[in-house]
């Protein structure tokens, strides 16, 4: 299918025009055309022929620096193909299907390719889950493939070799490892859902039966499949429709953050929460947690207990439920009697458990239960008990059949590897050298193997005395294949050959084992037609979908018999356990938010992203919560040494809010020995490693840690210094009663609120001083286009993938760990996050303490969270545009707040006059020095490979900003340029210029996977989405009282909270200290305080 | 020509009704004051000019050096981040056009009042606020991120369209309003000079100083036809710089009050920042002449009364500036808004604290001590006050400048700010610049405006028995 | 005393006012003239690698510009030709001409041509071809008569104010989308006439395809 | 009159104002027009003890101040609001009082450069070489001593009359200057 077909297909959404890239894969120019994109040479990185891939492909108009025109030009060359690619159109963007892998799922994405390069990734919403949003990882995925500390060499003990040497080595290793049936020959990779791998795996098992193949994974997502066969006595996997739930209870289980398919976890449970008008029914959720975590941050009731006593929370629900809801015949008084015990074992609020039981068994069938994977086996077999109890099973609990074969740990690895039968190990991308557990002595173990092949990504910690170094593609270098959450057959395109060779995880087996044609275009196909035929016909509309329509996998329909008998097993085998205190601290390790296992560790993008809970950057740190970082007397900064078993780790305190007590928590990803050079951003490696201290494999929590203050103090830059919101009416929350009552209660707060005589005439319309200049001269506005943006305050989880996008998008710079201590972060869009403790536990504080001092503060105990996207605002009466001096931003005839880089001489004026501070300048070249010498102006050059593949991430849409120039959120203006100009095209000799509604999708609002963000056209001949937002009578802006008419809109936050339990507050706690300053806006206010109608 | 002869001439007394205490002391006759005035120009560079020559020179050159690397490297070089985009240059800049502010009030608008006690320190004061706004000057045009671009602050014709800039920025209105103001304070400046050039010239001895100052004197012959078109000029100039000095430190205060900025956005500080630019203005007149008029031995010339004149004057503006500050605060409660009333909590208990209170002690307690005497005339008190009000002026900047930014409406942006060596070194360099010009002028030229002092002196006055009147006049 | 000025030195005062004058007046008229694109763009004319004619190709053969720049019409840019679309025609039409020798080559070996850029616009200027030439703006506007040339040079100046000239209205510059590619097409073949014409029917097209006056900062900066 | 061409004119030497003042009015009274006091510093009363008319400084400040106050402003329409309007801040493309700084500080700079320029103008300024300039007793003109000058191509001029005239109003030393 052409390109052009595929838009006619899709007409309304004008950017739907990705492409297969098999339909072109067919012509023999194309083959050649991609060659030559990297001449030979290339391959094996010689720099002068990808400097020839940048010229050629882009004719210069790539580096989009800054230079004055108007002298004689140096003679810049124009390259064209000698022969022209059927269907290419220099300069013409184009999208392709593909998908992330990610362990044993897969994000579906389209690619956006430009000249041959991907660009951008966004999701794709034609996928049956309509997963249009992504989560960070998959925006930042796109970075790795740049990364100039990518393994580029093939080596052997540590000595590059050629590629063809290279290859005919792994060939003739294979064939001897293949005579040998795989004697000896131990593999050790990560999940994977890929099906052509599964295949592989089950042709080496064939060709190879001597061979053994074990798989790790530091952060793994496989207990709520072990505790589902457990119960069940079948392989079956939990699948959670959190659409259907309108009671979920969490037991340490964050579905929002660092669990897995966290993207589409949002997105279901976001259209849950969204109210536009009273009586519309919202979800409720309860969290019980130990870390801070955004599932936690979005929770209507939060119990903090230590990690380690979340079973016993479980266990107490269970009772419970077991003793007031139903009656299970297995369950005997005396096995309820050792549940009793169990639920003893840790002390918590057991009204709070009860009136939470209760209200989940009201909703019966249409609640849902969920452990996260911190929990031991037990927890999660609890939350199936409850999930059984509560008749979700089978409702909001659906149960598919597993179809991963099980394999040996590695664990299991390590005592062959010890007991000195392994000749041969093959290790299949991971970095087990450094994320494996302590106890395993990874590096050391690992050298038992008489020798080792590897296939890794970065030359890494694993990568020492390897025999053979593999450089691993990127996903969107090779083909592959994988499955989506829902099962559904995802194909994983490439967009461009490898950059620098190297080989994909399905070509090495395929290799080794000597199954025929190893390039993974063949193998993908081979399996695609093994396993669901069709022929080219299928195959083509797989690859050009990214998706193969109807094979998603489908739940168990029987209701499978539930063993109670091994639900009470599990848990009298649970070894009992102390609730941790002062002295014996409970560690808690957890997938990070931005580096996962450590795996994004060399990504700019991903360490520069503030954590969306901590908005810490370039580091981690042990988190405590206030009462135990007093107790150890140690303060944000300090470095304490942590030490249980006899290892012990190093690393600076940062005090979390609602952190349980005598918990420390440690993220995963940090504090690699062999990185890259954002990983090890000027010689310091950022952040520590918590791995030493991490008791085995599978295991999250370590209990008896004792802290040590080691006196050294550590800069930590965060993001946000000050937390409370100061009772401003910044984020506005009602809870859902109220706005039952009075839904258009933002209206009603602010400071807008008292003012609104000054601002209005008597009909309500805005009074200002003079006209407009759209009035003045109707020739500067457009009676077509008048764009807006809308935030559903309600939907934002705070997971920060917009963060990236919008950094991907728009070429927004990283500026390294100084820079950001500094505030000097460039991030366009950041979300803000506050936390409130309401009136009584903040009494006697000002505001006007440092920053410093929240840290002491008690009500940051158990606060509640809430998180802003914050953005360039497009102010109608733009402040920030009449103090610029040089006209470098101004309004242009469709409402948007346009910042002129090259007008712009950097007054930073206009910085100061946005009250919302969304502005960033470049307070130097960000882009052209290399960030750790950034003091040295033009003494320090980046180095060339690195400003090359930088180079190439650019989007070529968007201007790269030189330093001196302010710079701030277009709304994608590139975008809405595009779309307006391909509507034009199409319109030719029409007057049809109107870019229809969903044409035009922000970065944000594309990479949002809560549908949070929504932009249009206010004006439309058609009902937009965004008018519709705007019609929400939640509808509200930020510092409305200034009357600048912002564009950009917020639906305020509504909460759920269920009024029996314990912790329930009358108004949302920012409500209550906003209240305290300037009225309860639920309560009429007496006449003349304020109205003045 | 110039003889010793003039030095002990005694002339005859003044009737007892015109008596009042002189402007300048122990009778001088019209020969001593050229001859004393000029005879620091003309005698031998003193060893203490040449010791403050050399210590200033060489932190002038810090200015060049860091503003180089400045240029080279970028804005982040300096403490600026992203709630706090001014800083130090900002403050500098306010601060150092306040300072130039009382020069020409000393020079246009004492002269409008008849003031004449202005004549003995006008011409230093008027050095003073060139060279102050030559240092101020320099600040917006370096605190720009695209320095090589700054001539889009201009309206020259281009071809970008043309793109003109716009003229609704109070930063534009910065451009004109310091560039006139830093082009009349010269053209009074120098037209002020054309008279005593002319002495100068008159007593020149070399071929070179003739030349020079025959050139800058511009054949001045005190023909009384020229001082009559020169006297309306002179007129019309002080005429025209008061309104001007007036509009300047307004127009500085609009970079602020235009804004929207809670401590930004606030009627009050036109007449608040003129008021204050006075005030530090006297401060740093008092600052240079008090050790002047002792190395110089100009006690006659420059008396304990100008002195307590000038502290009377830091007086009443010491007290409108603190009124202000009480006004600012009160509005802030009384307005109820609480962005406003937050954001001078903030300045007086924030973290900035300490930054608020030097700015009251200095520039609110310390002029109070002016109500006595007995500090009025001493020099030592006078002196070291004075320092005060300069180091209070420039915190007072520093309170509107940063503590408005670094907490501003939404508590998320809010940051801290911290300044460089950069910052630091670039403000003491133009410190040194300043010192260095104001020596080099008081090297080379006559620091006291010798025909204006001739001119209200007895002597002077055709119906005065000391100019020759023998009172049979009017 | 002022011996030292000779008496000519009074004329001086003024004889440098008009001297300084006149140097002010010749500096601004020589910056305004030679600093400015249309001296240093217009009339840039690079030698080529192959001396490629416009005017016989388009000119005399009358070959339509998208026949080789056929993306023109769909993306941002208006490509060069590959040597395979040359090679379309001279692959039987002047075979063995060593002028085409390196077209040939390139062909073969697949190693592409290297032609000297002449119109360039500044990196921070994204200008569409596709979206003029499909609302009715010809290549005659930015490129001058390209037909006519033996050897391109760089015609128009294309400064920002070249682009506003006509941005600012846009119906002095709008024909019929058959006529694009026409260079040499007027409303009429009378001077005046076909001015008058361009008012008149220029404004109807402009109004009824929607064409806006883009002068907004946004149209061409992102 | 003999040699008339080789002088400028007859100087007389005063000590104080009063007596300057004096042979000025007497000056004045014989009518004479080419002819001028010089003094160190203004002398209070003498513009009428000369007979001067008031100075015509003020046009030249007043023709100054209005073309930068309506220059100004015309500069700014046309930049802002004719020749490129754009949309800045939802504001006015032209305003009064957004342009009144502006305006009012080119109104300021105008007339100074009027009311400097105008003085040299009708002072005939600048002008280095003058045949007092050249006479060693005029030096004192701007240290301690009063001139009255009489040009020789006064109408009225006579040398001995002239001269005579001086040293009656009392005047301790006259002599003709040379030109």
């Amino acid at each position: 299918m052409s390109a052009e077909a595929s838009a006619e297909r899709t007409p309304a959404a004008g950017r739907r025009y990705w492409r297969g890239l098999e339909e072109l894969d067919d012509s023999p120019e194309f083959r050649r055309y991609l060659e030559r994109e990297f001449p030979e040479g290339a391959a094996t990185g010689d720099s002068v022929s990808r400097r020839d891939f940048v010229r050629l492909m882009s004719a210069s108009f790539l580096l989009a620096g800054f230079g004055l025109t108007g002298c004689r030009r140096p003679v810049e060359t124009i390259v064209p193909f000698s022969r022209l690619p059927e269907g290419y159109v220099h300069g013409r963007e184009q999208y392709f299907a593909t998908a992330m892998p990610v362990r044993r799922g897969a994000l579906p994405l389209l690619a956006k390719s430009a000249d041959g390069r991907p660009v951008k990734l966004e999701g794709n919403g034609e996928h049956p889950l309509a997963t249009k949003g992504t989560d960070a990882f998959a925006q930042a995925a796109l970075l790795d493939l740049y990364d100039p500390d990518r393994s580029r060499k093939y080596l052997r003990n540590g000595t590059p070799v050629t590629e063809p040497e290279a290859l005919s080595a792994l060939d003739r290793l294979g064939g001897e490892l293949t005579q040998r049936q795989g004697e000896g020959v131990r593999i050790l990779a990560r999940h994977s859902g890929s099906p052509t791998r599964q295949r592989l795996r089950a042709e080496l098992e064939r060709r190879w039966p001597q061979a053994k193949w074990h798989e790790y994974e530091p952060v793994g997502f496989d207990r709520p499949a072990a505790a589902a066969a457990a119960v069940f006595g079948t392989p079956l996997v939990p699948r959670y429709r959190w659409e259907r739930a309108e009671r979920i209870l969490s037991l340490d289980c964050d579905f929002l953050g660092d669990e897995e398919n966290a993207a589409l976890n949002i997105k279901q449970f976001a259209g849950g929460r969204s109210v536009a008008q009273p009586g519309d029914s919202m979800n409720r959720l309860y969290a019980v947690e130990g870390l801070m975590t955004l599932t936690g941050s979005n929770a209507d009731h939060r119990l903090r207990v230590p990690t380690g006593s979340v079973r016993a929370v479980a266990a107490a629900l269970l009772v419970e439920a077991l003793e007031r809801i139903v009656s299970v015949q297995a369950a005997s008084p005396d096995r309820i009697a050792s549940l009793r015990r169990l639920a003893e074992q840790a002390a918590f609020d057991t009204a709070w458990v009860a009136e939470a039981l209760g209200d989940l068994a009201a909703h019966r069938g249409r609640s849902l239960v969920v452990a996260g994977y911190r929990q031991p086996l037990e927890v999660h077999v609890l939350a199936l008990a409850l999930n059984q109890v509560l008749e979700n099973v089978g409702k909001t609990v659906e149960l598919v059949p597993d179809e991963q074969r099980p394999a040996g740990t590695i664990s299991e690895l390590k005592n062959e590897l010890d007991a000195g039968a392994v000749d041969t190990l093959v290790i299949l991308g991971g970095n087990p050298g450094y994320d494996a557990p302590a106890g395993l002595d990874w590096q050391a173990t690992q050298r038992r193997a008489k020798r080792i092949v590897r296939l890794g990504y970065h030359e890494d910690e694993t990568s020492g005395d390897v025999a053979w170094h593999v450089p691993q593609t990127h996903f969107l270098e090779s083909w592959g294949d994988a499955r989506t959450p829902d099962g559904t057959r995802v194909s994983v395109q490439p967009l461009i050959q490898p950059l620098f060779g190297g080989l994909s995880e399905l070509e090495v087996i395929a290799r080794l084992i000597q199954a025929g044609k190893a390039d993974a275009h063949s193998l993908v196909r081979a399996t695609f037609d093994a396993e669901v035929g069709g022929g080219e016909e299928a195959w083509k509309r797989f690859v050009h979908d990214g998706f193969l329509a109807g094979s998603a996998s489908e739940p168990v329909a029987d209701p499978l018999g539930f063993r109670w008998g091994q639900v009470f097993g599990e848990i009298s085998s649970a070894a009992s356990q102390a609730a941790p205190g002062s002295g014996a601290l409970e560690a808690v390790f957890y997938r990070d938010a931005k580096m996962d296992d450590g795996r994004f560790n060399n990504n700019g993008w991903m360490q520069e992203l503030p954590d969306p809970v901590t908005k810490l950057t370039w580091d981690n740190a042990a988190l405590l919560s206030r009462l135990t970082a007093r107790e150890l007397g140690v303060e944000n900064g300090d470095v304490v040494t942590l030490e249980a078993n006899g290892r012990s780790i190093t690393g600076p305190v940062l005090v979390q809010p609602g952190l349980a007590d005598h918990t420390v928590g440690l993220a995963f990803g940090y504090g690699r020995s062999r990185t890259g050079r954002i990983g090890a951003f000027d010689g310091q490696t950022v952040g520590f490693d918590v791995n030493p201290l991490r008791p085995g494999e599978g295991g999250f929590t370590v209990a008896g840690v004792t802290a040590a203050k080691n006196g050294e103090r550590q800069v930590l830059a965060t993001t946000q210094a000050h937390w409370s919101m100061e009772g401003r009416a910044i984020v506005r929350e009602a809870n859902l009663e109220q706005f039952e009552a009075k839904p258009d209660f933002a209206a009603h707060m602010g400071l807008e609120s008292h003012g609104g005589h000054l601002m209005h005439d008597e009909e309500g319309n805005p009074a200002p001083l003079y006209p407009h200049p759209y009035e003045e001269r109707p020739s500067l506005e457009s009676e077509t286009h008048q764009w807006g943006m809308a935030i559903d305050l309600n939907r934002c989880v705070g997971c920060s993938a917009c963060v990236v996008a919008c950094q991907s998008e728009n070429n927004v710079p990283i500026v390294g760990k100084e820079q950001v201590a500094m505030s000097r972060e460039m991030h366009w869009l950041r979300i803000d996050r506050y936390y409130a403790g309401g009136t009584d536990a903040r009494a006697g504080l000002s505001g006007l303490e440092s920053d410093e001092d929240y840290q002491r503060q008690a009500w940051i105990d158990d606060p509640q969270v809430v998180s802003q996207p914050m953005l360039c605002q497009h102010c109608e009466s733009a402040p920030c545009e009449s103090v610029c001096p040089v006209n470098a931003t101004v309004h242009d005839h469709e409402g948007l707040n346009v910042m002129v880089y090259n007008r712009c001489v950097g007054t930073r004026y206009c910085s100061n006059n946005c009250a919302w501070k969304v502005r960033r300048f470049n307070f130097f070249d960000y882009n052209k020095r290399p960030l750790e010498r950034l003091y040295e102006g033009p003494l320090a050059e980046r180095p060339a490979d690195e400003l090359e593949l930088t180079s190439m991430v650019k989007n070529p849409d968007v201007s790269v900003r030189m330093r001196g120039v302010m710079e701030k959120c277009t709304f994608c203006v590139q975008r809405i340029e595009t779309a307006k100009i391909r509507q034009k095209v199409a319109a030719r000799d029409s007057g049809d210029i109107e870019v229809p509604d969903g044409a035009i999708q922000t970065a944000c609002e594309q990479a949002c996977p809560a549908d949070a963000i929504v932009f249009g056209n206010l004006l439309g001949s058609t009902e937009s989405r965004v008018k519709r937002q705007k019609a929400n009578p939640r509808n509200y802006a930020v510092l409305g009282f200034l009357d600048t008419k912002p564009r950009t809109t917020y639906l305020a936050k509504v909460r759920n909270p269920n009024r029996k339990m314990p912790d329930y507050h009358e108004l949302p706690l920012s409500t209550m200290e906003y209240s305290e300053n300037m009225g309860n806006p639920f309560q009429d206010q007496p006449a003349g305080e304020g109205g003045h109608h | 020509m110039a003889s010793k002869s003039h030095e002990g001439v005694a002339v005859a007394p003044p009737p007892l009704e015109l008596e009042r205490e002189p402007l300048v002391h122990n009778r001088r006759s019209l020969g001593w004051l050229s001859d004393r005035i000029s005879g620091i120009v003309e005698g031998k560079t003193p060893l203490w000019w040449w010791v403050s020559f050399a210590i200033c020179l060489p932190v002038a050159v810090l200015c060049p050096l860091m503003i180089g690397y400045l240029i080279v490297t970028g804005v982040g070089v300096w403490g600026l981040n992203h709630p706090v985009a001014w800083g130090w240059a900002i403050v500098n800049f306010v601060w150092w056009i306040g300072i130039g502010h009382a020069g020409t009030l000393i020079s246009a608008i004492l002269f409008l009042l008849r003031q004449k006690w202005r004549t003995s320190i006008n011409r230093a004061a008027e050095a003073m606020t060139i060279f102050a706004v030559m240092c101020a000057g320099i600040f917006p045009a370096i605190h720009v991120g695209r320095i090589w671009f700054a001539w889009w602050l201009f309206p020259l014709p281009n071809s970008m369209g043309p793109l003109w800039p716009q003229f609704r920025s109070p930063l534009l209105w910065d451009v004109f309003a310091v560039s006139t103001y830093f082009t009349v304070s010269l053209l009074f400046w120098y037209m002020g000079l054309i008279p005593d050039l002319a002495t100068i010239r008159d007593r020149a001895k070399g071929v070179v100083r003739k030349f020079c100052y025959g050139l800058f004197a511009l054949g001045w012959t005190g023909s009384n036809r020229h001082w009559s078109n020169y006297e309306k000029a002179y007129l019309i100039l002080a005429g025209l710089s008061t309104p001007l000095v007036l509009s300047v430190h307004s127009i500085v205060s609009f970079d602020f009050a235009v804004s929207q900025l809670p401590g930004w956005h606030t009627t009050i500080f036109p007449p608040y920042f003129v008021a204050g630019a006075i005030f530090s203005g006297f401060g740093m007149v008092l600052t240079l002449l008090i050790p002047l008029r002792t190395l110089f031995k100009l006690e006659d010339v420059i008396t304990v009364r100008h002195i307590e004149l000038m502290c009377k004057v830091t007086l009443a503006t010491g007290s409108i500036v603190g009124y202000a500050y009480f006004m600012e605060v009160f509005i802030a409660w009384y307005g109820g808004n609480p962005y406003e009333a937050y954001a001078f909590q903030n300045r007086a208990l924030g973290p900035f604290w300490w930054a608020y209170w030097i700015m009251i002690s200095c520039n609110v307690i310390c002029p109070q001590l002016f109500w006595f005497k007995k500090i009025r005339t001493n020099m030592v008190y006078v002196f070291v006050l004075s320092i005060f009000v300069n180091i209070g002026m420039w915190f007072e900047r520093f309170v509107i400048v940063v503590t408005s930014l670094h907490r501003d409406f939404m508590p998320a942006n809010w940051g801290d700010y911290t300044p460089t060596y950069v910052d630091v070194l670039t403000y003491v360099g133009t410190i040194g610049f300043f010192m260095t010009l104001f020596l080099l002028f008081i090297r080379f030229l006559p620091l006291v405006a010798i025909s204006e002092v001739k001119g209200v002196t007895p002597a002077a006055d055709p119906h005065h028995p000391a100019g020759g009147s023998r009172g049979e006049g009017h | 005393m002022s011996d030292i000025f000779p008496k000519w030195t009074n004329r001086l005062p003024l004889q440098l006012i008009v001297a300084g004058s006149l140097l002010g007046l010749a500096v601004v008229a020589g910056v305004t003239y030679y600093f400015t694109p249309k001296f240093t763009r217009v009339g840039y004319q690079p030698a080529q690698p192959v001396p490629f004619s416009h005017a016989v190709h388009a000119g005399q053969l009358g070959l339509d510009c998208r026949y080789c720049h056929h993306g023109v019409e769909k993306s941002w840019y208006s490509n060069v030709p590959s040597a395979s679309v040359c090679m379309n025609c001279h692959n039987q039409v002047l075979r063995e001409d060593p002028r085409l020798a390196p077209v040939r080559e390139s062909f073969e070996s697949g190693k592409p041509l290297a032609w000297i850029q002449v119109h360039k616009l500044p990196d921070y200027v994204y200008f569409n071809h596709a979206v003029h030439v499909n609302r009715g703006v010809s290549c005659v506007e930015c490129h001058g008569s390209i037909h006519e040339m033996d050897e391109v040079y760089h015609a128009k100046p294309l400064s920002m104010a070249f682009c506003l000239s006509c941005h600012r209205n846009p119906a002095e510059k709008l024909r019929p989308l058959e006529r694009v590619t026409d260079l040499d097409w007027t409303w009429s073949e009378d001077k005046a006439e076909s001015r008058r014409q361009q008012r008149l029917e220029g404004a109807k097209l402009a109004h009824n395809w929607k064409v806006e006056s883009l002068v907004n900062c946004s149209a061409c900066h992102r | 009159m003999n040699g008339e061409d080789l002088h400028y004119g007859i100087l007389a030497e005063f000590d104080t104002p009063a007596a300057t003042m004096a042979a000025a009015e007497k000056v004045r009274d014989q009518g004479y027009s080419r002819w001028d006091v010089h003094s160190p510093f203004p002398v209070h009363g003498m513009d009428e003890a000369m007979g001067l008319k008031n100075s015509q400084v003020g046009w030249f400040a007043f023709l100054g101040g209005a073309i930068g106050f309506f220059g100004g402003n015309l500069m700014i329409w046309y930049m802002n609001s004719f020749d490129y309007g754009l949309v800045v801040g939802g504001k006015p493309l032209y305003s009064a009082f957004s342009s009144f700084p502006v305006c009012y500080e080119m109104t300021i700079l105008f007339a100074a450069f009027g009311s400097l320029f105008g003085m040299l103008i009708l002072n005939r300024l600048p002008r280095l070489h003058h045949p007092l300039l050249k006479n060693r007793r005029f030096a004192q003109v701007t240290h301690d001593k009063f001139y009255v000058v009489i040009e020789c191509d006064d109408p009225r001029y006579d040398q001995d009359d002239t001269h005579a005239l001086l040293r009656e109003a009392g005047s301790r030393h006259v002599e003709l200057v040379r030109d």
